[in-house]
């Protein structure tokens, strides 16, 4: 199944010319900007990545001192909210990556015969044991079998 | 002496307008994924530049999270393309097209 | 709190029959349609408005709260009747209890959800009437919309799907071209206005007009909305060439719906055309628009009247009638005299006892053959004297025989207008007046196919008489229609009282 | 007598509430309704020969009784208000009219009993409910003291008359009469409530009579040159009453509006001979003499009206010399007969016109009560060809019928010929002197052949001669509520020309004119409605040949002459025992007039070849262009839709593609205007 | 008021406590991964919303983020980069609104499925991103909240695993989402290129000094971001241009979350636009700088956006797809509120919030009864759905209201919503967009009264039995059915409170 990239020439670049064209206009944006010659720098700053940290964290105490960068705003809230949405994140890839096996949510990247029921099948042997857990909500007749998924890399053509 | 800004601005939306090529024409769905990032790293290019710019570091710091908001966005996308490769055999994303019109 | 109280005993009425078991909702809608009738004629009998409602006049039952305000404006609850809309509310209740009466034979299926939609038309039909802040207005006379919509689709004939989406799509449509135009109205007022009572609006209008909007100068505005609102309301009345939902609705529609539809809802048009065109703008606005309108009223009758000879469903004959007949309504308002702008009122009135009467005959004959076409259908008279008789009875009321309230209205509609100061009001008086003959033609030759003539209809049952309550509301409407044709002035005093106000603001 | 008027309501009101109690109880009610329409009618007929009397005593009475509805309105002479109100007026006219249609009423009802009860009709209380209410119309109508009143009973006798004429509704002709009968009635009603609502208009008032009726306002209006309507005063009060005239023409039946006349001979008899030949027919004419004030104010209204009723004389004498159904023969008579009346009073011969509306009340009424009884005697055959010898086996048939021949064919003394003579001596003295009028005093002449003609030939098919038929041969018997009414009305149709001998009057000089002097208001009379003040009002001049003497006499010799000619042909070629037809020696003018010249044919295809196709193309029109655009608007925005939703395709990467075009769109939009490139 | 006394950072506590919920049910799933007991599940998450609301009400009432007299001002979080107002607090009970409904209505919808536990957290996850996107005001907070919102939609909307349909639409989902994210994160390092800030009043106080004239000719480059930052909006509200994944996602997704999306992340999606569009970008001094008023973008996007979702939704068979492209027809009725921002525009602005709160009731009742039709298992298309009223009239005499409700007829609450957009578009001078909004308010009567005909009118295809009344499902839609018949009448309030907020944040 492996085949090394390969370029083709075809239709299906014909989409292309919008990106081409994107460029092209946004190239003549930007060389229409007047962008000042100069640029600010950080001409004597003691630190990047300390301020970096500083800013993160909103420590407006160490920021305000000399040799810190002006301007740099707070990114506590940002710092925050990131972490939920990275858990968010974790939630949502987890869901969709298990498989499951007769109904039963398995681990995702489990491998045959072991990881069946490493994800605490005794729990879910309890709540849904005598009832095939649809993942379906919808009553529409499901298509494919979900224990055939053992590739789950998924290859590239 | 520095690289005018506008040549990093250049090569930023280069890199967007590779990425958004790679959307177009790209059919496998991993493609698209490495198309996506590329254009969210071009972001990152611009954020970056324009820090040095505008001498703060709000973009640095942003260009950061950027970057944990892009791989945030591959899992849920890998997430996705597993199901996808589940339940078409295939990670072409133009073959579901069982709901149009 | 007398309106709110008929509004709501009506809506929670509705709700009531909504839910109630099918087999008592027949009886229980009746019943309860008792207490807005009965309240309504109570209400007629103390009446003590004087003057026009939108001019300063001394309204009966007033009643206004504050809701909304938005931006500059006003929004409230602002209800009360005079001498225009009492007897249209009271047409609506009396309808109404006898509409549900008449739907007790035909009507044979999901009959809660049935009276339960019929009471629900009857609060709005109330609050149209009765409302006088648009946006109160505009809400009842929208809300009208949908239970008919479900009156025809759900209970209406063959075509009824077609039919109901029709109505519903044409006059919503018609609305929402009225509403655009009176908002910006209302919006080129400027400072004038601080609400959207009707009132204010009105002595706004007659008080030098609208600033102009959007660039527009005041008077092409006014000029421009009383176009749209005139073709808004045109649908709905309806006038030629708007007409064509009427037919389909009214031959789908199932009896009461009929009777509803014509009775009451077609006059939702006349009516706000009389309380928005015609009370609403100032002469100089309207004058270009008279002659336009006559001819446009003159071919309704006309027209209107050639369709209905060519039907031969009793129904469409009826429903194209009804175009003819509104025709009429439609020059007595553009007389601009008390006799033709009261005879228009009165009218609507009139037309709707007769109209109803109408469609509660056709339903009963229908009823008892399950078909209306005039060329299946010959010598019902042998067979159901009392319904065919009333059925007679009724045309010639729509015939305008005098000593029937349609002769009363037609009469002083014919004689408002012939005296009308508009250019030609007599020729166009006396080429409307020639739809007495066409009306009595088809009318005739309908009844002369249909219920005269030697016995035949193909049907496998014995055919026989309508039972009493299908009869009894006909008999109700037949009192009705000949003590208005004999003492017009029970109602006509105070539609006149009504008039009086506009017909001097409006000295063509 | 002062309270007595008092009760002048319930003249009419009698018949409305028999009319009630024979609609609700007519079925479980001995003889079907009959008791209550004969008591009712009876007591109408008192109540009006009071009327007459007090009438006659000097007492007018002139009071509206209801408001029906007021307003505000300008009219057109400036008075502001106007009130349309119910109310009587009993004046010589009217009490005269009364007593006329109370007792033709009175005796149709009777003669009903043997008519209708004794041949076992279905449907009777409908019949009874149906006259019941058409002699309340009527006598509201005959006393009403305006033009609207009048025009709503004036209508209402329509409707009795479709009712009536369509009482066997289960035959296909009889619905098919009423609805011509009312149609083209209607057609007249039309220009007549033109011509109210006119009148209303101009004037600010419908009253008959006093100083506020329109009248008396045209006359000021005249008088005073007032533009009224853009017309001149004179032309509009023409206009206006021409109008009027409409309905006068669709209800008397003249031409060329007669048409449903002789189609609503389809009723039963009884009902012909009350409302189509004694009393609705003749509302109209009756109307003119009611305004007669006003059409005196306009003389080419009257000539017009002169025209058409001697035209109309002579064209329905014409065609009812060829009819074969007796009733039909009668229909055509009453038509001419009406066009007498309208002659009469288009001359300005307001008594003559009256007097013959009386006379030939009387007359036709029994002509039709006659020919009912024919048609029992002959089991309900009414072709003359198939009669033949009733006149043994029917005596009082016979004789009475025989005397309204004789008052029909204006033979001396009976009734018809002191009126018709007067009508014809009336025009004849303005025909002198205005061309016009002369044709019409012609047309009138000749008429006067055909009626002697056409009456005596039903005379003497029906009575003379030999039984053609089985029937004929074996009269079923009639009782006396059949005969009775025949007596009464045969004894008028002798004696009523006594009211008003005028040419004996002038000849001998003799006050003995006395309806002149009833109208003139030498008992009682209310001002400005008598033949006086009509007289002041005209503007005819007259001459005379030779002297008035001879003119009379000759008037009345031509006429009688011809009158006998007619009825001498009639003999010659029918007084025989096996009579023959002749039409056939009428060649195509025959068959014209049997077709009725074609005057039904061009007035159902009016209807049917021009209205109904007409209508039917609008209904094309309608489904097709106007309820096209509608479907259409739709159709559009539906294709509309379809095409839009194509745009989802369904594969991600269009969408992405599609979402970058759009998005360059915008930009290019935006920094074309924005100046960013 | 007793609040005086909390601190400022309670102000946030909506926020809190959907977040907390979340993390609660997210704690819950990794202690009990394989729970299937809806009733805690989905109990915790109607409570956590519910309290959310409530609290946000109460705020809303107490005047927390009021300026004024009675009022507590604007209340500003972590320097700035979070801000608490009056249309904060209005997004929030919106957003709450939505997800009460949504979670109650997923007790049955989601009945049998092996994910209970991360479906819930996921919602309430996914609510906390719209939560906070009404609060945040810089771009940095913005685009995380955005995340936030987007990353559990994605997999929400794919969650039916087995289901062709619930993948195909999370994988366009996802990929136009990540596409749309990409283009707003370039939009918002252009936005940084030029003004050298990301929180939104430093924007827009570098935007005056720019016009002042000292600073560099960035006009291109700032309309460049500005027009890829509506792009990134565009793409959460499905407006067209970025609209495509909407039909396909609403339609592929468990209707619940397809009532979610459609309802609350529209909004949510609104709100940051509103925000970054009234504070960081004042329509005259942006316009002055990029020499065009971007409000011209939005005139576009709003007509082009009802047409098209009108115009596409008025022919399709399948329900919950029209119901998707009438959700894109409403998007572009919203647009009018940014086409016709400006100075003293709160009215506008005002309207197209009041319609999203409205919006939120009968669109989600609309997609709930959706996913009723697919608990019972009736089918998808109108045809299916015929004749439904006979065996479930109540629920029927529901969708119908908000049918009804959604075409702008009255008596309902989308009428005064949708007369308010067309007001603030006259007043606002935009005579075109009005007409558009008529004629497409027209149009759309077609298809909405054509879902009622179904139900009512139209007898049933095949036999059915009696249904089942699924007491989730049905409260939430009888709830939502009640409140926007009660929003007639109960307008004002509403009414004045949008109006408010929208003033605080246009002045």
């Amino acid at each position: 199944m492996t085949t090394g990239p390969k370029l083709r020439l075809d239709s299906s670049l014909a989409p292309g010319v919008l990106a081409v064209a994107l460029f092209v206009i946004m190239a003549t944006i930007v060389l229409n900007t007047g962008f000042s010659p100069e640029m600010e720098g950080f001409e004597g700053v003691d630190s990047i990545t300390a301020e970096i940290g500083y800013a993160m964290f909103d420590l407006e105490a160490l920021q305000s001192t000399e040799g810190s960068i002006p301007d740099t705003e707070a990114f506590l809230a940002a710092f925050l909210l990131i972490a939920v949405a990275l858990d968010a994140a974790l939630d949502a890839s987890l869901v969709l990556a298990k498989r499951e096996e007769e109904g039963e949510p398995v681990a995702a990247l489990a491998s045959r015969g072991t990881g069946s029921d490493g994800a605490g099948s005794a729990a879910s042997g309890v709540a849904g044991s005598d009832r095939s857990a649809a993942t379906d909500g919808g009553h529409e007749g499901s298509t494919v079998d979900a224990d055939r998924a053992d590739d789950p890399g998924g290859e590239s053509r | 002496m520095t690289v005018p800004i506008e040549y990093y601005v250049l090569l930023s939306m280069a890199l967007f307008c590779i990425g958004l090529f790679g959307i177009l024409t790209r059919r496998n769905a991993l493609m698209f994924l490495m198309s996506v990032e590329l254009m969210l790293n071009a972001a990152n290019i611009n954020l970056i530049a324009f820090a040095f710019y505008h001498g703060n570091l709000t973009g640095q710091v942003f260009a950061l999270f950027t970057m944990a908001l892009a791989a945030a966005e591959v899992a849920v996308g890998l997430g996705i393309i597993l199901v996808l490769y589940r339940n078409f055999r295939d990670v072409d994303v133009t073959v579901p097209t069982t709901m149009r019109w | 709190m007398m309106i709110e109280t008929l509004i709501a005993v009506a809506l929670i009425g509705a709700l009531v029959t909504f839910v109630a078991p099918n087999r008592i909702a027949g009886k229980l809608a009746f019943l309860i349609s008792l207490v807005p009738a009965g309240l309504s004629l109570w209400m007629f009998a103390t009446f003590d408005g004087r003057g026009n409602a939108l001019l300063e006049g001394d309204l009966a039952f007033e009643s206004r709260l504050e809701w909304i305000q938005l931006g500059a404006y006003d929004i409230s609850w602002f209800v009360g009747l005079d001498g225009i809309s009492m007897p249209l509310v009271v047409l609506t209740t009396i309808l109404v209890t006898l509409a549900i009466v008449s739907s007790w034979t035909p009507i044979d299926d999901r009959e809660s959800q049935f009276y339960g939609l019929v009471l629900f038309i009857e609060a709005n039909l109330i609050g149209v009437f009765a409302a006088l802040d648009f946006f109160v207005w505009f809400i009842f006379w929208e809300a009208v919309l949908i239970p008919m919509y479900l009156l025809i689709g759900i209970w209406g004939g063959p075509r009824r799907k077609y039919a109901a989406i029709k109505f519903f799509v044409y006059t919503n449509v018609a609305s929402l071209v009225m509403f655009g135009a009176v908002i910006a109205l209302v919006f080129g007022l400027g400072d004038a206005v601080t609400s959207f009572a009707l009132p204010e609006i009105t002595a706004a209008m007659l008080d030098g007009g609208p600033d102009g909007f959007f660039g527009v100068a005041g008077p092409t505005l006014a000029s421009a909305v009383f176009v749209a609102t005139f073709v808004g309301f045109a649908v709905k009345v309806p006038v030629v060439p708007f007409h064509t939902w009427l037919p389909d609705a009214h031959v789908e529609a199932p009896t009461p719906a009929s009777v509803l539809l014509a009775g009451v809802l077609l006059k939702m048009g006349t009516y706000a055309l009389l309380r928005f065109n015609f009370t609403m703008f100032p002469t100089e606005i309207v004058e270009p628009f008279v002659v336009p309108i006559a001819v446009v009223a003159v071919i309704s009758v006309i027209y209107g009247a050639m369709l209905a000879l060519a039907q031969t469903d009793l129904k469409r004959i009826v429903a194209y009638s009804s175009v003819s007949s509104m025709g009429y309504v439609i020059l007595g308002l553009i007389a601009y005299t008390h006799f033709g702008v009261g005879g228009a009122t009165f009218q609507m009135v009139s037309h709707g006892l007769i109209s109803g009467l109408m469609f509660m005959a056709v339903g009963v004959i229908y009823n008892a053959t399950h078909t209306r076409m005039v060329t299946d259908m010959s010598g019902m008279a042998d067979r159901m004297p009392i319904a065919v008789g009333i059925f007679v009875a009724g045309s010639f009321g729509y015939m305008g025989l005098p000593l029937m309230s349609g002769f009363a209205a037609e009469y002083f509609i014919f004689f408002g207008s012939f005296g009308a100061d508009f250019p030609y009001a007599p020729v166009f008086t006396a080429l409307a007046m020639f739809g007495i003959v066409v009306v009595a033609g088809y009318l005739l030759y309908a009844m002369q196919r249909a219920i005269f003539g030697p016995y035949s209809l193909e049907t496998d049952y014995e055919v026989s008489r309508a039972p009493l309550h299908d009869v009894a509301p006909m008999f109700v409407l037949l009192g009705l229609i000949i003590v208005l044709g004999v003492a017009p002035e029970l109602i006509f005093e105070m539609i006149h009282d009504a008039v009086d106000p506009i017909v001097d603001g409006g000295e063509l | 007598m002062e309270g007595l008027f008092d009760y002048a309501p319930a003249i009419a009101l009698f018949p409305l509430v028999a009319f009630v109690v024979a609609l609700a109880f007519g079925n479980s009610l001995p003889k079907k309704g009959a008791i209550p329409g004969i008591l009712a009618t009876g007591g109408s007929l008192l109540l009006s020969i009071a009327m007459l009397a007090a009438v006659a005593s000097g007492e007018v009475y002139h009071e509206t009784l209801y408001e029906w509805a007021i307003g505000d309105a300008v009219s057109d002479t400036g008075v502001d208000g106007v009130e349309f109100t119910f109310g009587i007026l009993i004046d010589p006219l009217s009490a005269l009219m009364l007593v006329i249609v109370s007792l033709i009423a009175f005796l149709v009802h009777v003669f009903s009993l043997g008519y209708m009860n004794a041949e076992g009709e279905t449907g009777l209380p409908r019949y009874y409910a149906g006259l019941g209410l058409f002699t309340f119309s009527m006598l509201a109508f005959v006393y009403a003291d305006n033009l609207l009143m009048a025009f709503m009973f004036f209508e209402l006798v329509g409707l009795c008359s479709f009712l009536l004429i369509g009482f066997w509704f289960r035959t296909r002709s009889a619905p098919s009469a009423a609805k011509k009968a009312f149609l083209v009635t209607r057609f007249g009603d039309y220009f007549f409530l033109i011509g109210v609502v006119a009148i209303a208009a101009t004037f600010g008032t419908l009253q008959f009579a006093g100083d506020d009726s329109f009248v008396a306002a045209a006359e000021t209006a005249i008088a005073d040159g007032t533009t009224l309507f853009g017309f001149a005063p004179e032309t509009w009060v023409t206009i206006t009453g021409l109008l009027v005239l409409g309905g006068v023409v669709g209800k008397s039946a003249q031409f060329p509006l007669h048409t449903w006349l002789p189609d609503a001979m389809e009723g039963p008899t009884t009902v012909s001979a009350l409302i189509h030949a004694a009393t609705m027919v003749a509302a109209g004419v009756y109307l003119v003499a009611r305004m007669f004030g006003y059409y005196a104010l306009s003389p080419t209204a009257l000539a017009i009206i002169a025209f058409v009723g001697g035209f109309t004389a002579l064209f329905a004498a014409t065609m009812g010399v060829v009819k074969d159904d007796i009733k039909q023969v009668l229909a055509y008579s009453t038509i001419s007969q009406y066009g007498y009346m309208m002659l009469g009073l288009g001359v300005g011969g307001y008594v003559a016109g009256v007097f013959h509306l009386m006379n030939h009340a009387f007359f036709k009424a029994l002509l039709f009560l006659g020919a009912g009884s024919v048609i029992v005697l002959m089991h309900h055959e009414q072709d003359m060809w198939k009669m033949g010898g009733l006149k043994e086996k029917a005596p009082v048939t016979y004789w009475t019928f025989l005397a309204g021949a004789l008052a029909l064919a204006g033979i001396i003394p009976f009734s018809g010929f002191w009126s018709k003579d007067e009508i014809l001596y009336d025009a004849l003295i303005v025909g002198l002197e205005e061309p016009i009028i002369l044709a019409a005093y012609a047309m009138g002449l000749v008429a006067v052949f055909f009626t002697g003609f056409y009456t005596f030939r039903m005379v003497f098919l029906t009575f003379h001669g030999e039984p053609r038929s089985e029937a004929a041969e074996d009269p079923h018997p009639v009782g006396w509520s059949i005969k009775a009414p025949l007596i009464v009305l045969g004894v008028l149709a002798l004696v009523a020309g006594v009211a008003n001998l005028a040419p004996v009057a002038k000849l001998a000089q003799l006050d003995i004119t006395f309806l002149e002097s009833w109208l003139d208001g030498e008992f009682g009379a209310i001002e400005g409605l008598t033949y006086g003040a009509y007289g002041e009002l005209l503007a005819y001049e007259t001459s005379y040949i030779g002297t008035e003497s001879t003119t009379v006499l000759i008037a009345a010799g031509v006429s009688l002459l011809l009158a006998f000619s007619g009825a001498g042909v009639a003999w010659t070629l029918y007084n025989v025992p096996e009579p023959v037809e002749h039409k056939e020696r009428l060649g195509s003018i025959g068959k014209t007039v049997e077709d009725n010249y074609y005057q039904d044919e061009y007035q159902v295809w009016l209807a049917e070849g021009l209205t109904l196709p007409l209508s039917r193309a609008a209904d094309r029109f309608d489904q097709t262009v106007v309820d096209g655009v509608v479907n259409g608007v739709s159709t559009a925005s539906l294709f509309g839709s379809d095409r839009m939703k194509r745009l989802q395709t369904g594969i991600v990467t269009n969408y992405a593609a599609l979402l970058v075009t759009g998005f360059i769109a915008l930009l290019l939009v935006l920094g074309i205007l924005g100046g960013w490139f | 008021m007793a609040f005086v006394e909390l601190p400022e950072w309670a102000a946030l506590a909506p926020v809190l406590i959907l977040a907390g919920t979340a993390l609660a049910l997210f704690v819950f799933d990794s202690v009990n991964p394989h729970s299937t007991n809806r009733a805690v599940l989905a109990g915790t998450s109607a409570v956590g919303s519910l309290a959310a609301l409530g609290v946000a009400v109460w705020f809303t009432a107490a005047g927390v983020g009021a300026p004024g007299m009675d009022g507590f001002g604007v209340i500003e979080l972590f320097d700035g980069q979070i801000v608490v107002d009056q249309m904060a607090l209005f997004f929030i009970i919106v957003v709450t609104v939505v997800t009460a409904l949504v979670v109650v209505a997923s007790y049955d919808y989601m009945e049998g499925h092996a994910y209970q536990a991360e479906y819930y957290s996921l919602v309430m996850l996914a609510a906390t991103g719209m939560a906070t996107m009404a609060t945040a005001n810089s771009l940095v907070t913005i685009f995380i909240a955005l995340e936030l919102a987007s990353l559990p939609s994605y997999a929400l909307v794919a969650i039916l695993k087995d289901n062709r349909g619930s993948v195909e639409a999370g994988l366009k989902y996802f990929l136009l989402g990540a596409l749309s994210s990409a283009i707003f994160v370039y939009g918002i390092s252009l936005v940084y290129g030029a003004t050298g800030f990301l929180q939104l009043d430093a924007i827009a106080a570098e935007l005056e000094a720019l016009a002042a004239g000292d600073g560099g000719d960035f006009g291109g480059l700032l309309g460049l971001g500005i027009l890829m930052l509506i792009g990134g909006f565009a793409f959460k509200t499905a407006s067209v241009p970025f609209h495509f994944w909407a039909p396909e996602a609403y339609e592929g997704a468990p209707a619940p979350i397809s009532a979610f999306l459609s309802s609350a992340s529209k909004a949510a999606g609104f709100v940051i636009a509103f925000r970054v569009f009234t504070t960081a970008f004042p329509v005259d001094v942006t316009g002055q700088l990029i020499g065009v008023d971007w409000t011209l973008a939005f005139v576009i996007l709003a007509v082009v956006t009802m047409t098209v979702g009108n115009f596409a939704a008025a022919t399709q068979e399948n329900v919950k797809r029209m119901l998707a492209y009438s959700s894109i027809g409403h998007a572009g009725y919203v647009l009018i509120g940014l086409a016709g921002l400006g100075a003293g525009s709160e009215l506008v602005m005002g309207a197209a919030m009041m319609h999203l709160l409205v919006y939120g009731f009968m669109n989600t009742g609309a997609f709930l009864f959706v996913g009723l039709a697919e608990h019972w298992g009736v089918g998808r298309t109108f045809e299916d759905y015929n004749g439904l009223s006979r065996q479930a009239p109540i629920a029927c005499a529901a969708l119908a209201v908000f049918m009804f409700s959604l075409a702008g007829v009255p008596p309902f609450g989308g009428f005064w919503s949708k007369y308010f957009l067309f007001t603030g578009a006259l007043e606002a001078g935009l005579l075109v967009v009005a007409v558009a909004l008529v004629v497409n308010s027209a149009l759309s009567l077609y298809y909405y009264a054509r879902l009622v005909k179904a139900v009512w009118i139209e007898d049933p295809i095949v036999e059915r039995d009696g249904l089942t009344q699924p007491t989730g499902l049905y409260a939430a839609i009888v709830v939502a059915a009640v409140m926007t018949v009660v929003l007639l009448p109960g307008f004002g309030p509403i009414a004045d409170a949008a109006l408010e907020a929208a003033a605080v944040v246009i002045a």
